[in-house]
């Protein structure tokens, strides 16, 4: 079934178009990977579809709903996470805080619960704990729950912002260059991670990624996108032969 | 009409003030994003400075003001050593609370040197004289200050924009760990800043006297808000910004006055200040450059 | 140049008598406070230098209020444990109102050199007056009615704007009392408009009570703002008279609004401090020589609290709290430097009042009107 | 021409550098490789002066410049591409390459400097007047190289400078790196993408938790098995 | 069952503290040993503390910059103020008025305005305290700038305990819930926070009007104590004054809070004797404080954070 419907999506800064007629399809379980040179509008797609900028024209349907004009947060609500190119994590909080906010939408128990410590309040908390350790335990942070998060090393970090988004438990997990400035190997085990996740929790995957070797190791589907259009979209091995892809963003034929 | 008109003047004059306190505010606070809550007493120094000058050294008002901007200057470099410095890597409002106790240290401290009577500023300073236009009273000391904060307006978006401090000075703003490996002196700038800044305020200050005549140790706390005030209003760090902002205060100030209910003065022209933000959420000027995410 | 140093406080010697100053040193009215404790403070070292009271030194115990009520109540509690005879200060009537129930409970007398709400001495509600608060400055009532009385009988003015402080109380009651006054003769209220301390701009109302055109003009406020409104006022070309009350006594009005713009303005006050009565010279020129400043009315005001406190104890033969409130009560034609004063039984002073007039920048006596 | 001896450097009680040693000879490119945290990017911040070790020298053609300011340091010639682009976002494109040239006076070369990174990254051409924080991720990245052209360096510290760039931008990166370096620039280069760094580098080093553990030509340290599982792509 | 027992016996002991606590206050106070003037200045602390950590819940924990708190304090004094002198209700119920009049006056505030950030928020929020200011200034039916005086004395050293007690309960529990993650993300990163699925606004708000409603208490005690009220006592200078006992205590502590309020009370208190110097010297305290602890006394940390969310948050 499709999970994700863009039609005619367009986003002007100022006179700079950065997304034009944008169309797009995904299904459930999916796995897709958007690529393209830089500036060509890639993250501003993302921003368009978790409500950070609102498009100028066209629409999105999550799961038949339509998520223009939805405020970030409820489109949080309808199933869609994401991680930012640049981290964006909350840095003063422990490791353990930082995926324990992203639990609070499902949150068991009310103000009042709080305030008077009910019983409710002691079970959701615990439950929140739970949650929150499942999710570090599946990226191997668990023994980092109490560190600041802005003490990680940058691959930690990468990891936790991953684990934070899926805390909100998304169906469509929307990943920024979730590889950048990992090595080939902690990319490599980043590639397993992503397969795995997709598997234990049943998500639809959207990435952007420059580094090639993961995208064509686990996108099932590519769109390309080249000065706000989508130049082409395929299967990876498809991807790699357009010449139209080679000129503009890959140089020359990855060996 | 007639009446509007001369409202519209008194609203420019009342604003030029504004402005001229809110041009040094905005500066330092554009450059190291710093509420200086200090400025309206650097304000008070310069005006106190400048007095003395006149009474005790016996120069001329150009001259006067010319010590002021000096010595506030150099004021301004040292609080800012002593007081912001060791704060730079600290939050912001953490450098707000120390300006606030610079503010009660300057004028606690002018307190009790000079004690907390009003000092009438000579006469001889400066001669007034009225004009009668159509039948508007313009008064020389107006067209002063307009000029004055206008011109200065125009000198501080110059150096700004254009000089090579001036660029320093935004680019330390915007990331200092970055202008240092532009092989800017973070330090120099940052005291640069408060130097123009303070001097300006004293500028401000000396007019001020000149003005209204009289000059007491807390003068600085009322201007220094509504400067903060016309800061913000026009948006932060924005020089043209502050300067705009000023006179919209100092027009809406004159007109809630002079049309409406002058006992509901202040309340009338925050709400107005209020809406205006709601409108713009970043200031008559600023830019909603948004974060990029 | 620097003011006398009047934080070094002779220590208690074994008979002296306490006297507590609660006073505002910092906040918003600093300049009160300090002109009135230097007031104070000279009238202490005077009586002290005369051999005291009763045979004992008066030992001022000097402390900041803040301009606030609530560091008002702290000071009175803080004094109140130096076992003061008497308490002078603080000078609005809202710190003095602070300050009241300390006062009250302890049964020490409180003198306020300037505190001119009606409720300072006199229970709102109840209507009795307050055992151990006294005051030595004229009450609302009184000065409005009376500047209200000048401009209708002696201007013959038959049209006003009231342009008062309206962060004061003080001005607020006054402005209230003309108000009434002077509807009551006859005359109209043309508008009312308002101004705030620190305030230093006012064309834009000044032009508008110009496009009123009123024959006379209300400034109840003090003379920080009201020097530089009426220099405003007649740069605007408002030329009708104007008047107000005695916070406009000040050197300071000359200087900063010039002498041609104080042609025909009038002030209520107690005394004019360029007075020729030999008590008030020596007040002046002993004020001048301790401060090299002039004095204004709060120091006038302090200097008397301090003096009639000392007729106090002399009445009441006894350095005790409760006897001076008694004798304090009984206080008749105390000769201070702001007047001849007998304390009524509301506890307010009943001293003659008198219009100044500025005059080419002289203040001579207008009028003298006895109550 | 870079001579750095046994320094240690710490964020508070973090030893991060722990007797680190390093050579750069003239004219060469030598590349520090390493995993995440492993001190990369605090070598070059203390190389700059950002950072101060607590023991060790720093030599700079033969000056000591362990002391000295790091603004100073920019005028004796060396320039850093800074790990995170830090480009300067309210400012646009030109603003920022000025800034580059900050410490220059002569205004003519300036200006065909200016030409000369237009022409390597026509993409900053046509995007002069914008902001640099709107910019995209690339964009920013060869803005910030293009600021460190600016300074006409001799000595050019680069930190990862091919992290998100688009595949052919990155070969980009690395032939322009070449292209100065062969037009007398010295450059010290960290990068994740090891196969990359090391096919221009002249000389390696490895760092692994704050410590030099390898060292040696480029083509040694391809070699190395050692290397090959931990940084490179097989 | 055994840590269900452990828990149960602390949180006895718990409370037996603060009864002892409380009761060791009254005695010394119904037996007039502590003098008038130690009384007075306990009151001050304790209505400085409710200051302190209810402004440290909008400032500190929401990250939101307001100016206005005075404002909300004078909401509160006012509305208790009239119901006890002219409308004749009891204590409790203008204590719980002014609670929810200042808490609504801090929604009603809030919602448009809290859209704004940083500095502009900052403005707005002075703005508004100041609006609050200047219109009590001109209700005649308050006695404009005079104020309303001759207060019946009301607040006892019982409600300020309760009111403290309460404000930390409240202020400590929310903060230590879901709920106040939600909070402290907002300040931490709003963007991030949002995307997290976290309505950044409505936890805003939420701060604020608990935050204000709680500075009406304040009002309230204060003025049932301190025998007057009038605008005045509530300009952006009381603000700040609020503003500097939060980012000296630690912004994010409410430990910081309490103990930054005590500090600032026995400060101000100390200062008394020195009255031509006592304003400077306390510029320069505040001054070096801010500069060896850039971070406020307690950073963001809590004074024994569990051994606090026992003693506040053991309630089962
Ligand atoms: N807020 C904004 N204001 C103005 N221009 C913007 C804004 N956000 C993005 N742009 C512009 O839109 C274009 C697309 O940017 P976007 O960040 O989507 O690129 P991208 O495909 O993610 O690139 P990269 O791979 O380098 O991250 C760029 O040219 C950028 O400068
Ligand atoms: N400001 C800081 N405060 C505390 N620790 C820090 C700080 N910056 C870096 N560190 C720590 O110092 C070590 C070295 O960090 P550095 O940034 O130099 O690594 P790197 O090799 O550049 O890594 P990356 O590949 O992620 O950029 C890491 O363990 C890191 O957590
Ligand atoms: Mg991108
Ligand atoms: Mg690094």
């Amino acid at each position: 079934m499709t999970m994700l419907t863009i039609n005619k999506l367009h986003k002007a800064f100022g006179g700079l178009s950065a997304v034009m007629n944008f169309n797009f399809q995904m299904e459930q379980d999916e796995l897709v990977g958007l690529i393209g040179p830089n500036g060509a509008g890639k993250t501003t797609v993302f921003n368009l579809i978790t409500g950070v900028y609102k498009p100028d024209q066209g629409q999105i349907i999550f799961e038949g709903q339509n998520l223009v004009g939805m405020a970030p947060y409820s489109i949080c609500a309808q199933g869609v996470a994401r991680t930012f190119q640049n981290i964006r994590l909350f840095n003063e909080l422990s490791v353990l805080d930082n995926v324990k906010i992203a639990c609070h939408k499902n949150v068991q128990y009310s103000v009042l619960g709080a305030l008077m410590r009910t019983p409710a309040f002691f079970k959701g908390e615990a439950k929140i704990e739970q949650d929150a350790l499942k999710f570090l335990e599946v990226f191997k942070l668990e023994n980092k729950r109490d560190e600041l998060a802005k003490n990680l090393p940058y691959g930690e970090q990468r990891r936790l912002e991953i684990s934070r988004a899926l805390a909100t438990q998304p169906r469509l997990l929307i990943l920024d260059e979730p590889a950048a400035g990992m090595n080939p190997q902690e990319t490599n085990s980043l590639m397993k991670l992503i397969e795995m996740i997709r598997r234990e929790f049943g998500l639809a995957v959207l990435l952007i990624e420059h580094d090639m070797s993961l995208v064509m190791g686990v996108c099932e589907r590519i769109y390309v996108l080249d000065y706000g259009l989508i130049i082409a979209k395929g299967l990876p091995q498809e991807i790699r032969n357009y010449t139209q892809v080679i000129e503009a963003y890959l140089g020359e034929e990855l060996n | 009409m007639q009446e509007l008109i001369q409202q519209l003047v008194n609203g420019l004059s009342l604003g030029a003030i504004y402005a001229l306190i809110a041009l040094g505010y905005t500066m330092v606070y554009g450059i190291i994003k710093l509420i200086n809550f200090a400025h309206g007493d650097v304000m008070m120094v310069g005006a106190f400075v400048g007095f003395f000058s006149i009474t005790l050294l016996g120069t001329n008002i150009a001259v006067a003001m010319l010590i002021a901007m000096a010595v506030c200057a150099l004021l301004g470099v040292i609080i800012e050593k002593v007081a912001y410095r060791p704060l730079r890597n600290s939050t912001r409002i953490a450098s707000l609370i120390t300006a606030i106790g610079v503010s009660l240290l300057l004028e606690y401290l002018t307190i009790f040197l000079l004690g907390p009577n009003q000092k009438i500023f000579p006469d001889t300073a400066f001669t007034v004289k009225a004009y009668d236009i159509a039948g508007l009273s313009i008064l020389n000391k107006d067209v002063f200050v307009f000029v004055s904060a206008v011109g200065l307006m125009l000198v501080l978006q110059y150096i700004i924009k254009y000089t090579k401090t001036g660029k320093a000075m935004r680019a330390v703003s915007l990331d200092n760990e970055a202008a240092i490996l532009m092989g800017i002196s973070v330090d120099k700038t940052i005291s640069t800043t408060f130097a123009i800044g303070s001097a300006l305020a004293a500028a401000a200050g000396v007019m001020v006297g000149v003005y209204y005549g009289a000059i007491n140790p807390l003068m600085g706390i009322i201007p220094g808000l509504k400067a903060f005030v016309a800061a913000v209003l026009g948006g932060i760090g924005i020089i043209p910004g502050a300067m705009v902002g000023g006179f919209v205060i100092g027009l809406l100030e004159t007109l809630v006055s002079g049309y409406g209910n002058s006992l509901y003065r202040d309340a009338v022209s925050f709400g107005v200040l209020i809406l205006i933000l709601l409108v713009k959420p970043t200031g008559l000027f600023g830019k909603d450059t948004g974060e990029k995410v | 140049g620097r003011e006398a140093p009047t934080n070094q406080q002779p220590a208690p010697t074994a008979g002296a008598i306490n006297v507590g100053l609660n006073v505002e040193l910092s906040g918003g009215v600093a300049s009160y406070g300090t002109n009135a404790r230097d007031g104070a403070m000279l009238a202490i070292e005077q009586v002290n230098a005369a051999g005291g009271v009763l045979g004992q030194q008066l030992n001022p115990i000097v402390r900041d209020c803040k301009s606030l009520p609530d560091e008002a109540m702290s000071v009175s509690a803080a004094l109140v444990d130096e076992n003061i005879v008497a308490q002078i200060g603080p000078l609005t009537s809202g710190n003095v109102a602070g300050s009241t129930p300390i006062m009250m409970e302890n049964k020490i007398p409180l003198i306020a050199p300037a505190a001119t709400a009606t409720n300072v001495t006199v229970d709102d509600k109840t209507g009795a007056t307050r055992d151990y608060i006294f005051r030595v400055c004229f009450i609302d009532p009184f000065q409005g009615t009376l500047m209200a009385q000048f401009a209708a009988d002696n201007l013959k003015v038959k049209t006003a704007v009231i342009y008062g402080d309206t962060s004061s109380d003080y001005a607020k009651g006054l402005a209230d009392y003309f108000k009434q006054t002077f509807t009551e003769k006859g005359g109209k209220i043309l508008g009312t408009e308002g101004f705030v301390k620190d305030d230093r701009d006012f064309r834009a109302t000044l032009t508008k009570i110009k496009g009123l055109g009123p024959e006379f003009i209300y400034v109840p406020g003090y003379y920080q703002e009201v020097a530089p409104l009426i220099a405003q006022a007649r740069e605007q070309g408002i030329t009708v008279p104007i008047g107000g009350p005695d916070g406009w006594d000040s050197p300071d009005m000359v200087t900063v609004a010039k002498a041609e713009a104080l042609n025909n303005t009038y002030f209520t006050n107690h005394y004019s401090s360029q007075d020729t009565d030999p008590k008030v010279v020596a007040f002046v020129e002993a004020f001048k020589t301790k401060y090299n400043k002039e004095p204004d009315g709060f120091a006038a005001l302090g200097y008397d609290s301090v003096q009639i406190m000392v007729q106090g104890l002399n009445d009441a033969q006894a350095a005790d709290p409760v006897k001076l409130a008694g004798a304090l009560a009984q206080i008749k034609n105390f000769e201070g430097i702001t007047g001849n004063m007998t304390i009524d039984t509301n506890h307010n002073p009943v001293k003659a009042g008198v219009i100044i007039e500025f005059k080419d920048g002289k203040q001579t006596m207008n009028s003298r009107i006895q109550p | 021409m870079l001579q750095i001896k046994d320094i240690d450097v710490y964020y508070g009680s973090i030893h991060a550098l722990k007797k680190l040693y390093l050579e750069v000879e003239q004219g060469s490119i030598v590349t520090l490789i390493g995993a995440n945290g492993a001190g990369k990017t605090t070598t070059l911040n203390t190389i700059s002066g950002i950072l101060r070790p607590r023991n060790g020298t720093i030599m700079y053609k033969g000056t000591d410049i362990t002391k000295v300011a790091p603004e100073k340091i920019v005028g004796l010639g060396i320039s850093q591409v800074a790990e995170g682009r830090r480009v300067f976002s309210t400012m646009t494109v030109v603003e920022n390459l000025e800034m580059g040239g900050y410490l220059r006076r002569d205004k003519k070369a300036i200006q065909t400097d200016m030409e000369m990174v237009y022409s390597r990254f026509p993409r900053l051409q046509e995007r002069r007047k914008q902001l640099a924080g709107t910019l995209s991720g690339g964009e920013q990245q060869m803005l910030a190289i293009g600021r460190a052209l600016m300074a006409q360096p001799e000595l050019m510290l680069m930190d990862e400078p091919s992290m998100g760039l688009a595949p052919l931008l990155v070969k980009e990166i690395f032939s322009i790196i070449k292209d100065i370096n062969e037009r007398g620039t010295t450059i010290l280069l960290v990068e994740q993408n090891a196969n990359m760094a090391l096919s221009i580098a002249h000389k390696a080093f490895v760092i692994e938790t704050g410590e030099i553990v390898l060292q040696g030509t480029a083509e040694q340290l391809l070699k190395s098995e050692d290397v090959k599982k931990a940084y490179l792509r097989c | 069952m055994q840590t269900k027992k452990i828990k149960w016996t602390r949180i006895l002991l718990e409370a037996a503290f603060l009864v002892v606590l409380f009761s060791l206050v009254q005695y010394s106070i119904s037996t007039h040993m502590l003098s008038q003037y130690y009384q007075i200045n306990l009151t001050s602390m304790c209505i400085n503390i409710i200051l302190a950590v209810s402004l440290s819940l909008i400032n500190g924990f929401t990250g939101q910059l307001s100016l206005g708190h005075a404002g909300f304090m004078a909401v509160g004094a006012y509305t208790a103020v009239i119901m006890t002198t002219k409308l004749d209700y009891p204590f409790l119920a203008a204590l719980v008025g002014a609670l929810f009049a200042a808490g609504l006056a801090g929604f009603v505030i809030g919602v448009p305005t809290l859209r704004l950030k940083g500095d502009y928020l900052a403005i707005a929020t002075l703005a508004l305290g100041e609006i609050i200011r200047v219109v009590l200034q001109n209700i005649d039916y308050v006695n404009g700038p005079a104020g309303i005086s001759g207060i019946p004395k009301l607040t006892t050293w019982a409600w300020l305990f309760g009111g403290v007690v309460l404000t930390l309960l409240v202020v400590v529990n929310l903060v230590n819930s879901s709920y106040g993650r939600a909070i402290i993300s907002v300040r931490e990163d709003e963007i991030a926070a949002e995307l997290m699925g976290i309505n950044t606004t409505k936890y805003k708000v939420l701060a604020f009007v608990i935050g204000a409603g709680f500075a009406g208490l304040a009002g309230a005690l204060y003025g049932h104590y301190f025998y007057i009220i009038k605008p005045e006592t509530f300009n952006f200078l009381k603000s700040f004054d609020i503003l500097v006992m939060v980012v000296l205590g630690g912004l994010g502590s409410t430990t910081g809070a309490v103990i930054a309020a005590i500090f600032i009370t026995i400060l101000t208190a100390a200062l008394q004797p020195f009255p031509e110097i006592r304003m400077i010297i306390y510029a320069l305290i505040l001054i070096v404080v801010m500069i060896y602890r850039p971070q406020g006394l307690m950073g963001n940390k809590e004074f024994s954070r569990q051994t606090l969310g026992r003693i506040w948050g053991g309630r089962q």
